[in-house]
């Protein structure tokens, strides 16, 4: 009984326990195969991440300051009469929604040496920021990460998540699928970030 | 009679003739009482959490409270609820089992007062300043005041000197001659879940007293410290993650010892059964990965050989149990006759014996809805499908619930007998009660999984708020069914609660033998004491 | 305490149950990979 | 009685000091210290924007 021991219990397996054992065994090793197999034929999860220098009570964190020279350089400008309106001696920019949240057309952004449009996506408390218009059947490489706390890519509605962490850049590459239909996407956040919005938490990306 | 050096004093249960060490006896009451208590707190928390998720219009409540109050449900269930009634089970292990005697009772009633006190501290930390930071508390988010983290520090260092103790008890019971030989398999359980606690609990200490040390700044003392939001991902799931490991190991040796109290079972092959204990020993930490597949900074080959648990031991582990339990059952069953055709020993099963209904309950919800759904969202590439949605809750829901507090529960019918003399006030409600609680978990559990198929994020207050039609009209259903079966869960717990706590305080008593009890075996260290005296 | 260590011990019906968790467990398996391969192509 | 013969996987089993020891030191390696190792070995941002010819956006932005 599970309480009370017989003396010597080092005993061999029966027949049938033997080959459950053996049958539990190879499905073990199917399952353990599988994960490099999809691996190898790109599926890669964990592409490429970067460090930078986090320091939240000191001033602006390094992914801050490349994330405000790219939105400054490539984020779509309000016009008016085919003019750049300046406010406050800085152009400003067209913004969506009630969070105010700039627009890239990612088809401005030119390709880097190593034959990829680099674009980067900040989330912070509540937003993500910017909005990408991207096109069809082209490939990206999307850099997520964090001005404060830890928050979560959800891209909806495929259900597509990653997990976006302050201090680590989490570099994805991404395809629009050249048949996929959908031309809106949203992007909502699932680790919880702050009790007063977190749940109005979202962006979005554009597919042309 | 006459006593040596070890002699104590011991009560004999009439029913089943153990023995039971009466100081011992003292300490397992109260850690069960306190795991009830935490119990009543986190249903309180669960049934408000699953009404405001099932109906995210109706606000029913505010934003702030939500967070709060889901922050204490998952630490009161998560943590106190379920350590606490494990202290209790290792208490009752280590002395009732082997009939042995509990060493250091002052040290262990000193870890029962601060884990006490740490778990009045993380509650009152939730309560009373707001902290709203949930179970994870992954920083940069902070708690309200470093009272959080240190509640949890002093839980988890009176935890593990309990584990510790019981460790040595075994030690000792075996010096002393209480008794010989091998543990019995529901003892051994009980080890490989308090050697699973060591490991959480060092993992606990990294992750909290740098997070304490951390947060004192907020009483004016800034240590310089910083916390890495990776790192801390890292070590949290070493100690969350394995927490849950415990359970699994300690409810398995539930399984095994209501599987002998209900249909009189026994293990048809200890050696496979303890195999596949040894193989949660060695294995089954290392899933605490399947938490970080879709983080940054760690690489794909680390990933992958840490979440398959070294090629599946561990869940090779689980379906040997899963077999091994059924089958003991199944052999029992048959040798009192029960022979026709393939399932007359399942149909001929007290099935109105809330210990075997709740085994057979709990086995299953946790086998075919807790363990599949956790090997696949831990499938490194499948997780991108399950990371931080809906469907995650809904599986530890069927692991957590549906598999160890429903166990946890109907063990603790035959304890109170057993280990507390009471009488079971409601026989007849202890009956239905793990229907009830199994049908309304069950509910809770497939709307969770296919709300978070339809992409619904976990821990959010109301999903609406996003905007309109950013998930469909099936998801809406699914999280009304989470909110119905909340609610029929929520009736379930009471009926266990109220019925323990009365029988606990109210129960009719249920009168023992108690005696002085030398140890029953000669031991080398036994003759050296009656030699010196 | 055991005492049927000499005679084989026969549990069809444990066996059956067995295989049906072990179907189930490999088809919810493979079905979630075909979800996943719905939104992720292989190259 | 206690001079029985027991086999070693018995005796092993029953050595609640070498299950912890394994418990403790499998998962503290290939879990913890494994993984310490990955996140500290994270190369950093700038000399990757640096090498694929980002490097402008690494100053000034305010």
């Amino acid at each position: 009984m599970a309480i009370f021991t017989p003396k010597n219990w080092w005993k061999p397996l029966h027949r049938g326990e033997k080959i459950w054992v053996y049958v539990i065994i190879g499905w073990g090793i199917i399952m353990t195969v599988m994960m490099p197999l999809g691996h190898f034929w790109g599926q890669n999860v964990s592409q490429t991440t970067y460090k930078y220098k986090f320091n939240p009570e000191k001033g602006i964190n390094e992914f801050e300051t490349i994330f405000n020279n790219f939105i400054n350089k490539y984020a779509e400008k309000e016009l008016v009469d085919g003019k750049v309106v300046i406010v406050e001696g800085k152009p400003k920019l067209k913004t969506e929604g009630p969070s105010m949240i700039p627009i890239v057309d990612a088809s401005i952004v030119p390709k880097s040496s190593d034959g990829y449009v680099h674009l980067f996506l900040a989330a912070q408390t509540y937003r993500f920021s910017p909005i990408f218009k991207l096109e069809r059947g082209k490939e990206y490489k999307i850099h997520i990460s964090s001005f404060d706390v830890q928050h979560g890519f959800s891209l909806q509605p495929l259900n597509i998540n990653y997990q976006a962490l302050p201090g680590y850049d989490f570099v994805i590459t991404m395809k629009p699928r050249s048949d996929e239909k959908l031309k809106v996407f949203n992007i909502v956040c699932n680790e919880f970030c702050g009790s007063s919005g977190h749940h109005t938490m979202i962006g979005k990306m554009y597919v042309k | 009679m006459n006593g040596n050096k070890f002699s104590n004093q011991f009560r004999t249960c009439e029913a089943t003739g153990l023995k039971v060490h009466l100081p011992a006896q003292k300490l397992f009451w109260v850690n069960a009482v306190s795991a009830v208590v935490f119990l009543l707190v986190g249903a309180i928390m669960a049934i408000m959490v699953a009404l405001t998720r099932g109906f995210p219009s109706a606000h029913i409540i505010t934003d702030s409270m939500f967070y709060q109050f889901l922050t204490a449900h998952g630490t009161n269930m998560l943590v106190f609820w379920i350590v606490f009634f494990e202290m209790a089970g290792l208490i009752f292990g280590a002395t009732a089992i082997l009939g042995s005697r509990f060493p250091a009772i002052k040290l262990a009633w000193f870890n029962w007062i601060i884990m006490i006190i740490g778990a009045i501290m993380v509650n009152y930390s939730i309560f009373w300043e707001g902290t709203d930071v949930m179970f994870t508390a992954y920083p940069p988010l902070a708690a309200k005041s470093p009272f959080f983290y240190l509640g949890i520090v002093l839980f988890a260092v009176g935890a593990l000197i309990y584990c510790f103790q019981f460790l040595i008890a075994l030690v000792i019971a075996k010096k002393e001659g209480w008794h010989e030989g091998s543990l019995p398999l529901f003892t051994f359980a009980l080890v490989t879940a308090a050697i699973i606690a060591i490991f959480t609990l060092l993992m606990g200490a990294i992750t909290f007293v740098p997070a304490l040390l951390f947060s004192l700044k907020d009483w004016g003392l800034d240590l310089g410290i910083n916390i890495d939001p990776a790192v801390f991902r890292l070590t949290f799931w070493g100690f969350g993650h394995s927490a849950q490991q415990i359970n699994l190991a300690a409810m398995v040796g539930i399984w095994y010892l209501l599987g002998t109290l209900t249909v009189g079972a026994q293990p048809v092959n200890e050696k496979l059964s303890r195999w596949a204990f040894f193989l949660y020993i060695i294995a089954i930490n290392l899933g605490s990965i399947h938490h970080l597949l879709v983080d940054p900074a760690l690489k794909s080959t680390y990933k992958i050989f840490n979440t398959t648990y070294l090629m599946y031991a561990a869940v090779i582990g689980s379906l040997i149990h899963a077999v091994s339990i059924p089958a003991a059952i199944e052999v029992a069953q048959r040798k009192k006759g029960y022979t026709k055709g393939l399932f007359q020993w399942l149909r001929k099963a007290p099935w109105s014996d809330p210990g075997f209904s709740g085994l057979a309950i709990s086995l299953v919800m946790f086998g075919f809805i807790g363990g599949v759904t956790g090997v696949v969202m831990s499938v490194e590439q499948l997780n991108i499908l399950h990371h931080n949605n809906l469907r995650v809750p809904g599986h530890f829901h069927a692991t957590v619930v549906a598999g160890t507090s429903l166990a946890f529960m109907v063990v603790a019918y035959k304890l109170i007998p057993l280990a507390l003399q009471r009488k079971i006030v409601s026989e007849k409600m202890a009956k239905i009660q793990p229907y009830v609680f199994g049908i309304g978990i069950l509910m809770v559990i497939v709307g969770m999984t296919f709300a978070g198929i339809m992409g619904v994020p976990r821990r959010s207050w109301d999903i609406n708020s996003l905007g309109a039609n950013i998930f469909s009209s099936g998801a809406y259903s699914m999280l009304v069914l989470v909110g119905i079966g909340g609610v029929v869960a929520f009736i379930g717990l009471l009926m266990f609660i109220v019925n323990a706590v009365l029988s606990v305080f109210f129960g009719k008593k249920i009168p023992s033998k108690i005696e002085i009890h030398n140890p029953p075996y000669e031991t080398a260290s036994a003759k050296a004491v009656t030699a010196e005296s | 305490m055991s005492n049927h260590d000499e005679k084989e011990i026969k549990t069809p019906g444990t066996f059956v149950l067995a295989i049906i968790f072990l179907v189930w467990f490999i088809v919810i398996y493979f079905v979630q990979w075909l979800a996943l391969s719905d939104v992720w192509n292989l190259n | 009685m206690s001079n029985e013969i027991r086999t070693l996987g018995q005796k092993m089993f029953d050595n609640i000091w070498f299950l912890l020891a394994v418990g403790i030191l499998v998962p503290g390696i290939f879990y913890f210290a494994w993984g310490m190792l990955e996140i500290y070995s994270v190369p950093p941002l700038s000399d990757y924007l640096k090498q694929i010819g980002l490097s402008d956006l690494l100053t000034g932005g305010k």
